[in-house]
């Protein structure tokens, strides 16, 4: 088996990656996107430590990290539509309503 | 090792074989058989010599749909329109095509077959989660007409692909509920003991097949299954008299032909599920490993070699029973509309699905045992 | 499995992971994350959570994926062809990434991961030992799980249903008129 | 003996149904429901007080009946529980309120009839009772307080019940704002008990436990511990200097007046005291407070009583007199004398304002005994009984006065205090006096009746008049339960309080003289009136023009109010508005809250510019925290 290190390390890039994405990307379903990348990537954490304690709980954990990514993407695209409808936008420097 | 991995490798290509086979056979029942049915002559002008003809024999139109028709297609123009993303354009139907092939390799079309010391399951990948398989490739399938719909830059294609999107995505869940029933009359997701599962009689002469076990899935499974591959009465996506061609009007050429032969293969393999989930797979009614045991007693010794085969001839008949009947439903039902269309699926089988799982539930619960 | 199978995966899921982020075209972005789904999926798989593999793939790329693409073309999105984000953003988000990804190496360098290995048991990662764990130990945060998700449902229709009285709103883009 | 008795709490049951339904369910429910439901939980807690109070009787001298209901306050080794209990002391009252009570309740029913808002009427008037009966019942000090504040606020509910006169309104917050002045001192002297005897590690404010650990207080803890709680009695009990409140309290209606500002609540004072007597006998001078206090109060009242012309405004000075001598009694440490003149005021004063009502009701709310007279043909049954309830209170023997203001008098005497009660013999003569002026001015001469009005008047309706007799009854044999010595069954309801209150003991001898005075003092007091308002009806007149200072004097109650306006009101508005509201809110609180506000709005001015709205900007800031975090971990792992 493949040492932790690597999946390890592949997990951390992927995370890392989604959160540059989240920083410099303005689009806000990249963003999201982003946001998926990085679930994934703990994931893949959660499972490959998992396997090698020999523990279901991190399956269970990604599991329920799926369930909650899928209400979470169905409630947060559901603000994305409502958001465009109003401000015809999906730029995140553009929903600024909320500065000072 | 070895021998077991090129003894996959070839089952792999047999099936997918198989399974083109199937497309190509239902492709010829699609000219001809609806000719039959609906008392016209269809396709019969290509002969390779007229033989036929000349034989007082009436065209069939083989070579007319199995051999010109596909040529006459990959010889035309591979045409991208203006404005299309060409690399997804490309890669659509293709995406489309992929998932399906990859579903056949888990069918099993046979028991196991002892050749030279050797016992080769007759599936080609035996994995023990083979229905998670089943239903992720089907999931992945829809990527295909999607992207499809998108990439042509065309109102007729995106209409197309967002109604096959949406009606895929609604009908996978009635046939997951369907199939999610069967595993949990099972007790397991690997189809070959599935298929085992459903060996036996009843009351002395009825075949322990999953449809008798579980009729309300099979319905389930039967219609959403026709919904997924997109077929009449189902195929709101391609429905000429309101989107041209669908997701795949802007597509001409080989790429065509490749959704052509995806929608077939779909329907093929839509064959091969239902035979595996509820007709028995491969197996012949009555005939155990050493031979029938008809009801009343009566008993007829077949060798081992003969009953394998038997097994895959059974498989075969089996499919393309149901590719027929299929086809029937095809040509003679008339198109939904759209509302109706989600209406069935939602409002009808998801609930259907939902009651079904929730009863088999209780049933197993209640006898203690699975099967 | 052997090694090349999990490095070459690793380098896909890397590659597409980067093209969620840097390509211009959501949907590409979209295929790209598609990509690094099914190739973390694999990995899944390789690393014996099968069912939960298997799960990735009918879920997230089967299922959530597809929303995401239904309001990329809800909303009509096309190539961005201005700058996909603000020029400090980008140096700097990149900068933190990196310097993120750096001392996560430091932490997860062996030495330092007390992990105690042991032996999978049998049927590790089977639907057997999953749904065994989930109606047990989780079988309370596997409830709740329901709920969430009839929260979920119920939120996501009530945004992104079309309420008459909001349309009123809908031609403000400053912030000033608002306020007023 | 201690005997448990659950059904106690039905006692408080009762009143509580009454509450909850004329509460929710009062206006709704019609005239009929409510006057159903509201007198009768009284009279359904008068019959399960009845039950304790035989069950009580057939206890051996001592005895008690318990019902401890929740534990309410647990505090570390502190406690309180939320428990009743009834002994000979609690017995006899929870019998006046619950007794008294129904018929006041009954009368109200008529009193009432043409009033909108009977339901809240009886809504307060419930929640009275059952206050009432908590303070009664209670078995600590704590519960009782809260009783206490219950009828302190049922009363101010009532005196405003016509709350859209703003007179009644303010008669109503000035009974509260006194009252809250006596309240604080009982809560003060809850905090000292409690306090005092903490630090000797007894945590208690049960009564019982109080009485069994009472040595440890120390004479001058228990000294201030009974001085607050006569502060408290004070307010409670219209005693000087917290009087005021109770003539004002007469705006209310006639009802309320019977019950609670005469029969049982401005008691509750009386009661207290004599609950807590071992604490009031540990402290001597404390107890010669109280009957200072209580002598002087009143004849002070008595004066005043002698010239109002309002009908009610004399029975309310009246009742603080008579709680002057109620706590003459129990300061004189003869604890069940004023228990017992507690229980006969209670029949005769509650009796004396339903027949005032009665007398108003007839004349359509006239209060001026000068447009009345002559009323005793028109008003039979009035005349008799409140005649009845008159001899009873000018201590005519043998009605029920007699008996209990003797007993107080004697006490004070053969207790040494012969100056008290030489004030006690004075105010005898000058109740009987201004109670007599009262009959000859209502019920005699010729009547001074408006003429519009004279042809309205009607005798009270029977469940206005059925009180009426009942109560007269009471009145005139209640004060047989206690005969002098040696005459049948002699004082027996002393000897019933005994075990509860503790004894007295004489140390001076009673004699002939002693005895006879405050007889002699009532009778001159009732031929004076007789004089004055029957045969010489023009002499008061002529009195008033040539006394005229000393007559200005008692008729504006000796400018009390005007002085304590001067005295005390005005000045607390004073500093209240000028230094607590203009200097210390306006400009020291004020300011400071505006400061931290000003302050915190300039250091928002300049903090928001971090709040630029883009998420991504938020987003960076979390990336940097995580950074920092995971360094941290970092650093921890590797330690380097």
């Amino acid at each position: 088996m493949i040492p932790l290190t690597y999946m390890m390390s592949l997990s951390a890039i992927i995370f890392a990656i989604g959160v540059a994405g989240v920083i410099i990307r303005r689009n806000i379903l990249v963003m999201y996107m982003s946001i998926e990348l990085m679930l994934n990537a703990v994931n893949l954490a959660f499972v490959a430590i998992g396997s090698r304690l020999g523990s279901m709980d991190g399956q269970v954990i990604v599991f329920f990290v799926m369930t909650v990514a899928a209400a979470e993407s169905a409630v947060g695209l559901g603000i994305i539509i409502s958001s465009f409808r109003n401000r015809d936008t999906v730029h995140a420097d553009d929903l600024t309503l909320m500065r000072w | 090792m070895t021998i077991e991995l090129i003894a996959g490798a070839i089952k792999a290509i047999l099936m997918i074989v198989l399974g083109l086979n199937l497309s190509l056979f239902l492709l010829y029942f699609e000219r001809k058989g609806s000719a039959l049915i609906q008392d016209r002559i269809g396709s019969n002008r290509v002969t390779i010599t007229g033989l036929g003809k000349r034989m007082g024999m009436p065209n069939l139109g083989i070579i007319n749909t199995t051999i010109a028709d596909p040529v006459k297609m990959f010889t035309k123009e591979d045409f991208i329109p203006d404005g299309a993303d060409k690399f997804l354009h490309t890669l659509a139907p293709f995406l489309a095509l992929f998932p399906v092939l990859i579903t056949f390799v888990v069918i099993p079309f046979g028991d196991t077959i002892s050749i030279a010391g050797h016992h080769i399951g007759l599936e080609a990948a035996n994995l023990n989660a083979g229905a998670l398989y089943l239903l992720a490739t089907l999931g992945l399938g829809v990527y295909g007409v999607a992207l499809a719909g998108w990439a042509s830059n065309s109102r007729w294609s995106l209409l197309g692909g967002i109604r096959a999107t949406a009606q895929m995505i609604s009908y996978e869940l009635a046939m997951g509920l369907a199939i999610v029933s069967v595993i949990m009359t099972f007790g397991t997701l690997n189809l070959q003991e599935i298929v085992r599962g459903q060996s036996g009689v009843w009351f002395g002469f009825l075949p322990r097949w999953g449809i008798f076990v579980q009729p309300l899935a099979f319905i389930l499974l039967l219609v959403a299954g026709a919904a997924e591959s997109k077929r009449i009465p189902f195929d709101l996506p391609e429905g000429e008299s309101e989107l041209i061609q669908g997701y795949f009007t802007e597509y001409s050429g080989g790429k065509q032909a490749v959704f052509m032969l995806t929608d077939f293969a779909e329907q093929a393999l839509l064959a091969m599920l239902i035979t595996t989930f509820f007709l028995g797979g491969w197996q012949v009614p009555w005939l155990m490993r050493d031979g029938f045991h008809l009801p009343g007693g009566a008993f007829l010794a077949v060798p081992a070699l003969v009953v394998s085969l038997l097994g895959i001839v059974a498989f075969l008949v089996k499919v393309v029973a149901l590719c027929i009947f299929l086809g029937l439903v095809r040509w003679t039902l008339p198109r939904f509309r759209y509302d109706q269309l989600m209406r069935l699926g939602w409002k009808g089988l998801v609930p259907l699905g939902l009651f079904n799982v929730l009863l088999t539930a209780f049933v197993v619960v209640a006898t203690g045992s699975v099967h | 499995m052997p090694p090349f199978v999990y490095i070459f995966l690793g380098a896909l899921a890397i590659v597409s992971a980067l093209g969620v982020v840097v390509q211009r075209n959501p949907i590409h972005s979209l295929l790209s994350l598609i990509g690094t789904l099914l190739t973390v999926a694999l990995l899944f798989i390789a690393e014996d959570a099968v069912v939960v593999g298997f799960l990735q793939i009918i879920v997230y790329a089967g299922a959530i994926m597809v929303l995401f693409l239904f309001v990329i073309w809800l909303l009509n999105l096309q190539v961005e062809t201005g700058p996909t984000g603000h020029l400090a953003l980008k140096i700097f988000g990149w900068l933190g990434a990196a310097l993120l990804v750096t001392e996560l190496f430091f932490i997860l360098a062996p030495p330092h991961l007390q992990v105690k290995f042991t032996h999978e048991p049998a049927g590790y990662g089977s639907l057997a030992s999953l749904a065994g764990k989930l109606f047990t130990d989780y079988l309370v945060a596997f409830e709740v799980t329901s709920v969430l998700l009839l929260a979920a449902v119920v939120g996501a229709v009530a945004l992104a249903r079309r309420i008459p009285a909001a349309e009123e709103f809908r031609d403000v883009k400053e912030p000033e008129k608002i306020a007023s | 003996m201690t005997v448990q008795f659950p059904a106690l709490a039905l006692i408080l049951l009762f009143p509580l149904i009454g509450v909850v339904f004329n509460m929710f369910f009062g206006s709704r429910s019609g005239r009929g429901a409510v006057n159903l439901v509201g007198p009768g939980v009284m009279f359904a807690a008068f019959a399960v007080a009845t039950w304790a109070f035989l069950t009580l009787l057939k206890l051996p001298p001592g005895g008690s009946l318990v019902a401890p209901l929740w534990g309410w306050i647990e505090g570390g080794p502190f406690h309180v529980e939320f428990g009743l209990r009834v002994d000979a002391l609690s017995g006899v009252m929870v019998m006046i309120v619950t007794g008294v009570g129904s018929l006041i309740f009954l009368y109200s029913v008529g009193y009432m009839a043409e009033d909108e808002d009977f339901a809240r009427f009886f809504t307060y008037m419930n929640l009275f009772a059952l206050s009432m009966l908590i303070l009664i019942l209670a078995d600590n000090l704590l519960m009782m307080f809260v009783g206490w504040e219950g009828v302190g606020l049922c009363s101010y509910l009532l005196i405003a019940f016509w709350y859209t006169d703003p007179q009644f309104a303010y008669n109503g917050r000035k009974a509260f704002v006194v009252n809250r002045i006596g309240d604080a001192g009982f809560l003060l002297a809850i905090f000292t008990t409690a306090a005092t005897l903490g630090s000797h590690g007894v945590w208690t404010l049960n009564f019982v436990e109080l009485h069994n650990n009472a040595a440890l207080l120390g004479g001058a803890a228990a000294t201030a511990i009974c001085v607050l709680l006569f502060i408290g009695a004070t307010g409670k009990s219209a005693q000087i200097p917290l009087y005021v409140w109770l003539p004002d309290a007469m705006v209310g209606p006639t009802p309320v007046s019977a019950l609670i500002h005469a029969a049982t609540m401005v008691t509750a004072g009386v009661y207290m005291i004599a609950r807590l007597g071992f604490l009031f006998t540990m402290a001597p001078s404390a107890l010669d407070l109280v009957a200072a206090i209580g002598a002087i109060t009143a004849t002070f009242a008595a004066t005043i009583a002698i010239v109002q012309p309002d009908i009610k405004k004399v029975l309310a000075y009246s009742t603080i007199s008579q709680l002057g001598y109620m706590f003459l009694g129990v300061g004189t440490g003869a604890f069940a004398s004023g228990i017992f003149h507690v229980m006969t005021h209670a029949f005769f004063k509650g009796l004396l304002f339903l027949c005032a009502g009665s007398v108003m009701h007839a004349l359509g709310g006239e209060q001026d005994m000068n447009k009345m007279g002559g009323l005793r043909r028109k008003l039979p049954i009035t005349f008799a009984t409140m005649f009845i309830a008159t001899l009873a209170i000018a201590a005519i023997p043998p009605f029920s006065g007699y008996f209990s203001k003797d007993l107080i008098l004697e006490a004070a005497y053969e207790s040494g205090h012969t100056w008290l009660w030489l004030l006690g013999v004075i105010t005898a003569g000058l109740t009987s006096f201004y109670m007599f002026r009262l009959i000859f001015m209502t019920f005699f001469g010729d009547s001074r009746v408006d003429s519009e009005k004279e042809h309205h008047i009607h005798e009270s309706p029977p469940v206005m008049a059925i009180p009426l007799i009942v109560l007269a009854i009471l009145a005139t044999v209640g004060g047989w339960v206690n005969l002098p010595d040696g005459w049948l069954w002699g004082n027996a309801f002393v000897r019933f309080l005994t075990p509860a209150v503790g004894t007295f003991k004489p140390i001076v001898e009673a004699n002939l003289t002693s005895t006879s005075m405050p007889l002699v003092a009532s009778l001159i007091g009732i031929v004076l009136a007789y004089v004055l308002y029957i045969r010489l009806p023009g002499l008061p007149f002529l009195l008033a023009w040539r006394l005229k200072a000393p007559y200005d004097l008692l008729l504006n109650k000796y400018y009390i109010d005007q002085i304590y306006n001067v005295v005390v009101t005005r000045p607390l508005f004073w500093v209240s508005y000028y230094v607590l509201d203009r200097a210390v809110d306006s400009y020291m609180i004020d300011g400071a809250a505006e400061g931290a506000g000003l302050a915190v709005l300039t250091s928002g001015q300049v903090a928001r510019r971090a709040e630029t709205g883009n998420v991504q900007h938020y987003a960076f800031v979390y990336l940097l925290g995580a950074l920092g975090i995971v360094a941290y971990y970092l650093f921890l792992v590797t330690g380097r």
